[in-house]
């Protein structure tokens, strides 16, 4: 099971803001997530349809699109950040 | 230290908290950010801005550009205090405090932490206005900013 | 707007006066300047210090300082305090507070009040130790801190 | 009659803060000034002896060696400024 969180836009478009899910086996990275999501719905196909303004953290660590997800319990998809 | 917080802070006191009786500090640099009624590009004038966040990895980045600030520069102390929620024009968003020996090393701690913050700290505005709502855009500026602290 | 004077500032006041209710401010830079008491360079610690001025002279050059950076930076305020008279390690000795719409300039024009300011006032510390008094020696940091914002 | 002030090491050793003089009338710039000084007694050639270490102001502005002293009504005397 690894916990999936979304924030700002992107959130919005998936129209969740965290879920539980169990990862196909044939998925390495980031990236893999991503394509794999998209398969899942119109509102993921939206959310990452740019996929590159999407920015992600494994385990609450920034984390770049070909980072491995073999031992991730969370990963987190959102725009770039904002704040300050 | 850092902190997230959905309610206001009080520089003078932070401030105050931060050099306590302390007699080793000769320079203390402070950055407030604070809601513009102008912030939008498109010239809109804000009315109400909602600070969104990732609960946990915010004090996790916050603490590491803490740390970080810390084995560049000789700090005595530091504070980072970001505030998450509803905010209104002319609230504080964000509290920095860098104090040091000399005042060099406070000011370039101090403009590191905000650059490194603006850039990494899982925060986002989303402005409501006049002309209804919506996420704001990345700066390119704050990254560009962000690149003049590598080491190469 | 500046002000040299004996008794303490209280910088959260000063910024809030500053801001009153403006909406139109989205950065703030404060520094502040402390006696620390391990200023001399001989290592010797200080018990209290003096600050000398040029009565007349220095609100002269505050206020030509100040006016500069507003010619150099988009502020939309700005103050410079200067204390002088007795102080002892741990008390505030100046305050600059720059504000603007974006962060860079409040930070570069807070550094460049503050690198004329200890080039330019007309201020002299004279401390006071177990090894007796002197005349603190011009640090030529300082100087060459300030030829940065030269513009050719 | 002008007005000559001293600060801070400056004016512990000319022994005074402030007095009114009339300068001689060959007198043009502020090296003049202080080679005129030097020759006004012992405190005076001491407080002067390095005059690469004194820094000057006509009227309460920064003014060089160099600068002329001609309409002068306050010249200050003092060593490099260390307030801040």
């Amino acid at each position: 099971m690894t916990r999936l969180l979304y924030f700002a836009w992107v959130k919005d478009k998936t129209g969740i803001a965290a879920e539980d899910v169990d990862l196909p086996e044939n998925i390495d990275t980031v990236a893999d997530v991503i394509a794999w999501l998209k398969t899942r719905g119109p509102q993921y196909e939206n959310a990452f349809a740019q996929s590159e303004a999407i920015r992600a953290a494994i385990d609450q660590t920034h984390a770049r699109i070909d980072a491995s997800v073999a031992s991730a319990k969370e990963i987190a998809f959102f725009p770039p950040v904002t704040g300050g | 230290m850092i902190r997230v917080q959905t309610g206001d802070f009080d520089i003078g006191k932070e401030i105050e908290r931060l050099r306590a009786d302390r007699t080793d500090i000769g320079a203390i640099v402070t950055f407030s950010g604070t809601v513009r009624d102008a912030q939008r590009d498109d010239g809109g004038a804000v009315t109400e801005m909602t600070l969104e966040h990732y609960p946990g990895m915010t004090e996790k980045e916050l603490a590491r550009i803490e740390e970080e600030a810390h084995t560049r520069w000789p700090l005595q102390a530091s504070l980072i205090v970001h505030r998450v929620g509803t905010l209104r024009p002319g609230d504080n968003i964000v509290l920095v405090i860098a104090a040091s020996a000399h005042r060099e090393a406070a000011f370039e701690a101090a403009s590191f932490l905000m650059d490194y913050l603006k850039t990494s700290a899982p925060n986002w505005k989303r402005e409501s206005g006049a002309e209804g709502e919506r996420w704001v855009d990345a700066n390119e500026k704050d990254y560009r900013a962000a690149t003049r602290w590598r080491e190469d």
